[in-house]
């Protein structure tokens, strides 16, 4: 059942769903958990046809309570396996979390390195899907203020297939984040023999003078398209997909914004203390002289996530992105 | 295995959950249409409560079937389908008092029927211009709840907040009040709804723990969540469970009726487990033909909630066609304002965004909003 | 049972625990809820004699599960009830965390206003009691950055007595921390008569030019402290006592700041993304001209807490918030 | 109450937990030291074992004793007592196969003391050296776990990694293998040990639920937590439960080891209730005063869990003063060793705090931690 080599274009869904699939192949002590992952193949279809291969010892379709997949998780990861556990929404991970910052975050620290906890948490996050409350939040901050975790966020098909096996190869836990909204939404070309780059590594995915735009996740897209609306108007906006949210990747960040001299972080999380306020408080002590204005944010705003129907308002887009920087440049 | 010293394995005593439910089952009218006695759970009926009930349950069936085409048309973003839960929804929705209080789930459209909230309200949730639009206060119902099985905390506490304001076993019929926490098979495997259990009978709240098994959890067959009949778990919390033909309306009706009558005179919980069958898909997002057979729908369709009543009702003469036809006529008038009211509900406006976040709003929220607000306005400005 | 007016020099305990009785005697509607809230009056004392004054319906003790006690204060909240609960200890709010933040923070929201959730969630919070694992933690930015709550801390005797009624008083949620190394340390000199300041506002606890010390609960002693020493060495610090952390009340703070030029922040908890996060953001956007150097951030290191031989290594002390003044100045 | 259709009351059935556990109680010591019999949990004892189990328990207890002196001097930050547990953990403890993995606690010092864990080990964790310093892989004994409940979870994940490695139930008794996973009376409350309830039920994992029903949950007493017997909570989720005297160290080892063969047979999960009682207080830093009547202790006084065992044992000429002299000097021994060793443990240094936040730690941790060091330089080099 090994890869074979593909330069398919694939979705973001596809190229999660090979990565794990090839993550299973190379080690056997790989789970995946959850609510229907294994027959439905979860609700987005990640996990599709997984337990079909890789039988329901290896594919475990979990009763309803997250804080019991996670905390089941973490025995099998002291008994030596390396569960993938999949939250079936964002909103849906907090009854997981005191089993997430109290036990997987600190089970290493704890033993003195001892026991390890190689485990991924698969979170969909993101709204911008149409759906009902607690379908559309960012809970990544919360995890990334905890000490003991690590959180990555994928932008596009090609990462998700390299940063999954990744990340399932990581000996410490990871908060995996996956941008619901670009599971099925464009296709890019996949190269497996290519060699993906660090999973801890930011990434400037388009080069600019003016400004510096740093996102993560479905912000990515955002920014981009910023940046190329911004080009027709003789700006040129440096975009960079951050890809790892703790550790944070600062080099390459700081010594885009020391060129530019100015830098907009946007995240879908509510702006306060939300990314966007860690960024700027590194950015501004890193490259205090070199800024021109202060690190804007463009994220959602401080509210629950509203009702559906009003969510592109919520959510930062191309035109409140545009703006910041206007208020940037003209600072 | 008795050779370990605890009896015989349990499993094999109770065995998984049997497809017809049981012998354990409560049942007073049969999928034929056969009136049936239980020993506990007897009970007259008025051909007006039956004639009601059916109403009741065709009226609830046909929003299922409005909103559904609606969700099809791209009128609503999801909708969670009630089919084939009518009787368990109806039976727990009639034997409410109007002072008792409700907590339902996202699927309790009958319930919410009961209660006389507008099932356009019902939509305007799932197309996504509000979460929940009606007041709590006004019909005793609560909102949707969305994240499975906290209700039932919100339900224990709100009873405990009635057995605080003396409503319960005073005697007063008009006065004693209880509380129903409405959830699932799949919901019973969530901690806060077994932490329910545990405050409930600590304090022995008057609250009903209201379970319909439909035997799925989005695929997750009810055999994940238990392995022996659910009912059966409140006995290890110290209260009464029993198990009740969910696709009976009089059965559910009894039942319900007696545990709530059991709360409010301060008897405090039971468990009734709704047995049933989501005989549609988990929401019309979802694709049951990847884990479920045919087969089991169709043995399920035998025993249609609606059609046993209907039959019970011509047998012995309570309704001719002209009632019949005379409801069909209110059902089609109702389909008609659900599709006319939905796809006439107004959008919320940018700013609505902003508003109820706090009961005092904070200055910092203010300042966000007026700064979003003057950003929009430079695009009106801007004529875009 | 009406308070008399006290000028009695009394402990934070002792305050809070006035406050609480005179919450009780005014409304009739306040509940204080919690683990062994009753008899014995709280591992810390702070509800001492509520329940045989106010009986076991007025001050409950509850089984041992935090989401429970948090989930049934929810439909007390919603039957008109004011409940008061107590988490024992700050690293066992979790099991809490989803009802709170997807319940409790959402219900007024999703209600459109029909359904107020007037609870406050006591936290004692905080390192340097020589304590075991979980027992000295400081959540404070993982309830921030949800919008639907309110979070103060208080820090001294005086405030724990006003704050906690206001709290109480507060129409909305309000997660109300509680240094618990401060609970017997000082006294402090209580008129019941006095009028207190607005809950949700930040206050100038000493004057100074050179830098603004910004602390809330434990870390105002140190800063204190360490503006006392600096003083010495011809610095004089401001020191601005949040005691707000959501809503932020800037105005104090950005005036502070534009004065002095400089802002260091101290807190406990884990300097990534900790509240010191997003001061640094709006105090750097706000005050872009004036600041003479980055806003500096001393807190908890982005480990794990200590076991408690080496706590106070991690937690900010007077010491190194000297060093960042240092830094501040000589930037 | 049977005209409401749901039995009797089921409080009224069980009643609260009974002072002297119950008709269910399973026990083959008295406390009088009368050896009894049980028609399932019988067994025969060698006088090897039960001096074994003797010296077990007093080696505990001193264990115990000198901690909690150490304490009062300043020594240990806090100490969690296990005086009156010592019969339910030496018994659950000696229960155990090598391969057998166990999910501890905070206040499983006699478990930790079967499983050859340093004793100096846990006053570490205590005094604030470190958040634990054995290896749970060279004892199969984890890590104490503070958070209530959490390790119910950890220990179903476990056995059902076990399930997975295949030493499960295949008939070779060095092979096959179990988890125990201990909790009080007060965790029965939280989700997380209801959830590990049903994983185990649903996955029929190889676990043991020991739960040491102690009366006690700080101040709270168990009918706060439960109002029938807390073994009955198992039966609800679909597997045995037995209550077990957990003063009684045989029947707590005949037990135990009963489930856990049951487990290690691929049978599933057991719910064991130790009823048992908390002599001393919660910790060190508590004061039962406040809360419970010394007339409940001088109660419990009389079912030492080791007196009964040293009454039986000269009764029976198992041992003779020698014998006991000899432990006794053994014992202080210990408690020399233990107060010396205390003490005589280096404070972890400044910089250990930045070790093993992560396997692979991260350039950002590691920044930190070289600008902690070289700050704290400056202080050397400043000579403070
Ligand atoms: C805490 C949480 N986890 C997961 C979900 C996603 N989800 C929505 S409905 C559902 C299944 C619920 O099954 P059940 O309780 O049986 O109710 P039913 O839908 O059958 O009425 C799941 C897993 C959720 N809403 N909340
Ligand atoms: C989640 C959580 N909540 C609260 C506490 C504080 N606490 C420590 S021990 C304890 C009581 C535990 O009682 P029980 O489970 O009966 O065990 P025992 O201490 O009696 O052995 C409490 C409330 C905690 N450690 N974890
Ligand atoms: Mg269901
Ligand atoms: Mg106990």
């Amino acid at each position: 059942m090994s890869e074979t080599i593909t330069q398919d274009r694939i979705t973001l869904a596809k190229g999660l769903n090979m990565g794990l699939r090839r993550a299973m192949e190379d080690d056997p002590k790989v789970l995946v958990m959850g609510e229907d992952v294994g027959k439905l193949g979860g609700v987005f279809r990640i996990t599709d046809g997984l337990q079909k291969d890789f039988g329901e010892d290896r594919v475990i379709d979990s009763p309803l309570a997250e804080s019991g997949i996670v905390g089941t998780a973490v025995g099998l990861a002291l008994r030596g396996y390396r569960p993938v556990v999949e939250i079936q929404f964002d909103g849906f991970v907090y009854p997981a979390y005191d089993q997430i910052v109290c036990q997987v975050a600190k089970m290493h620290y704890r033993s003195r390195g001892r026991s390890k906890m190689p485990m991924v948490i698969r979170i969909p996050f993101g709204g911008g899907i149409g759906a009902v409350e607690h379908h559309s939040e960012s809970p990544e901050a919360q995890f990334a203020h905890t000490p003991g975790l690590k959180v990555v966020a994928c932008s596009n098909p090609v990462d998700g297939y390299w940063m999954i096996q990744q990340a399932i190869a990581c000996d410490d836990p990871v908060v995996f984040l996956e941008p619901k909204r670009q599971y099925h939404a464009d296709k890019a070309q996949l190269d497996t023999s290519a060699t993906p780059d660090p999973l801890f590594s930011s990434r400037v995915v388009r080069r600019g003078e003016h400004a510096t735009l740093l996102a993560y996740g479905p912000t990515v897209k955002t920014a981009l398209a910023a940046a190329e609306a911004a080009s027709g108007e003789g700006r040129s906006l440096e975009v960079i997909d951050l890809r790892t949210l703790s550790p944070l990747d600062m080099a390459p960040v700081l010594e885009s914004v020391r060129r530019t001299g100015r830098a907009i972080v946007t995240h879908e999380a509510h702006v306060n203390l939300g990314m966007g306020a860690e960024l700027a408080a590194r950015i501004t002590e890193e490259c205090f002289y070199s800024l021109e204005a202060p690190v804007l944010r463009v994220g959602g705003f401080d509210t629950p996530y509203p009702a559906s129907r009003i969510e592109e308002e919520f959510l930062p887009d191309l035109d409140r992105v545009l703006d910041a920087v206007d208020r940037s440049l003209d600072f | 295995m008795s050779h370990h010293g605890f009896g015989p394995d349990l499993v094999e005593v109770f065995g998984p959950s049997q497809s017809d439910g049981g012998p354990e089952l409560v049942q007073l009218l049969t999928p034929e249409g056969e009136r049936t006695h239980h020993p506990e759970f007897d009970r007259d009926f008025s051909a007006e409560e039956l004639r009601g009930f059916y109403r009741d349950m065709v009226l609830t069936r046909r929003i299922d079937v409005e909103a559904t085409a609606l969700q099809r048309h791209g009128e609503l973003g999801i909708w969670a389908q009630l089919l084939g839960q009518e009787a368990a929804q109806i039976g727990a929705g009639r034997a409410l008092r109007p002072q008792d209080h409700v907590f339902p789930t996202y699927r309790e459209h009958g319930v919410a029927w009961c209660r006389g909230v507008d099932p356009l309200k019902l939509l305007g949730l799932f197309r996504g211009v509000d979460h929940g639009s009606w007041d709590p206060a006004e019909h005793n119902f609560g909102l949707y709840t969305i994240v499975i099985g906290a209700q039932a905390l919100h339900a224990t506490g709100y009873a405990m907040g009635m057995q605080r304001d003396g409503v319960v076993g005073t005697g007063d019929p008009d006065r004693d009040a209880a509380v129903v926490a409405h959830f699932g098979d799949g919901a019973s495997s969530q901690g806060d709804v077994n932490e329910a259990f545990i405050f409930a009978a600590s304090y022995n709240a008057p609250v009903v723990f209201f379970c319909q098994n439909n035997q799925w959890a989005i695929s997750e067959p009810i055999e994940r969540q238990s392995r022996i009949p659910l009912y059966q778990r409140a006995l290890g919390f110290g209260f009464p469970g029993v198990r009740v033909d969910g696709n009976d309306v009089l059965a559910t009706y009894a039942v319900t009726q007696a545990a709530l009558q059991r709360a409010r005179e301060g008897q405090g919980p039971t468990f009734v487990e709704a047995y049933t069958y989501r005989m549609g898909a988990h929401t019309t997002t979802d694709d049951p033909t990847r884990y479920r057979l045919s087969d089991d729908v169709e043995r399920w369709k035998l025993r249609d909630p609606i059609s046993r009543v209907e039959v019970y009702l011509r047998r012995n003469g309570l309704v001719d066609d002209a009632w019949i036809e005379e409801l069909k006529g209110e059902a089609d008038e109702l389909g008609a304002r659900l599709r006319e009211g939905c796809k006439a509900m107004p959008d919320p406006q940018p700013l609505d965004m902003f508003a109820h976040v706090y009961a005092e709003e904070t200055d910092e929220l203010r300042a966000q909003r007026e700064g979003y607000a003057a950003y929009l306005e430079t695009f009106e400005e801007a004529g875009r």
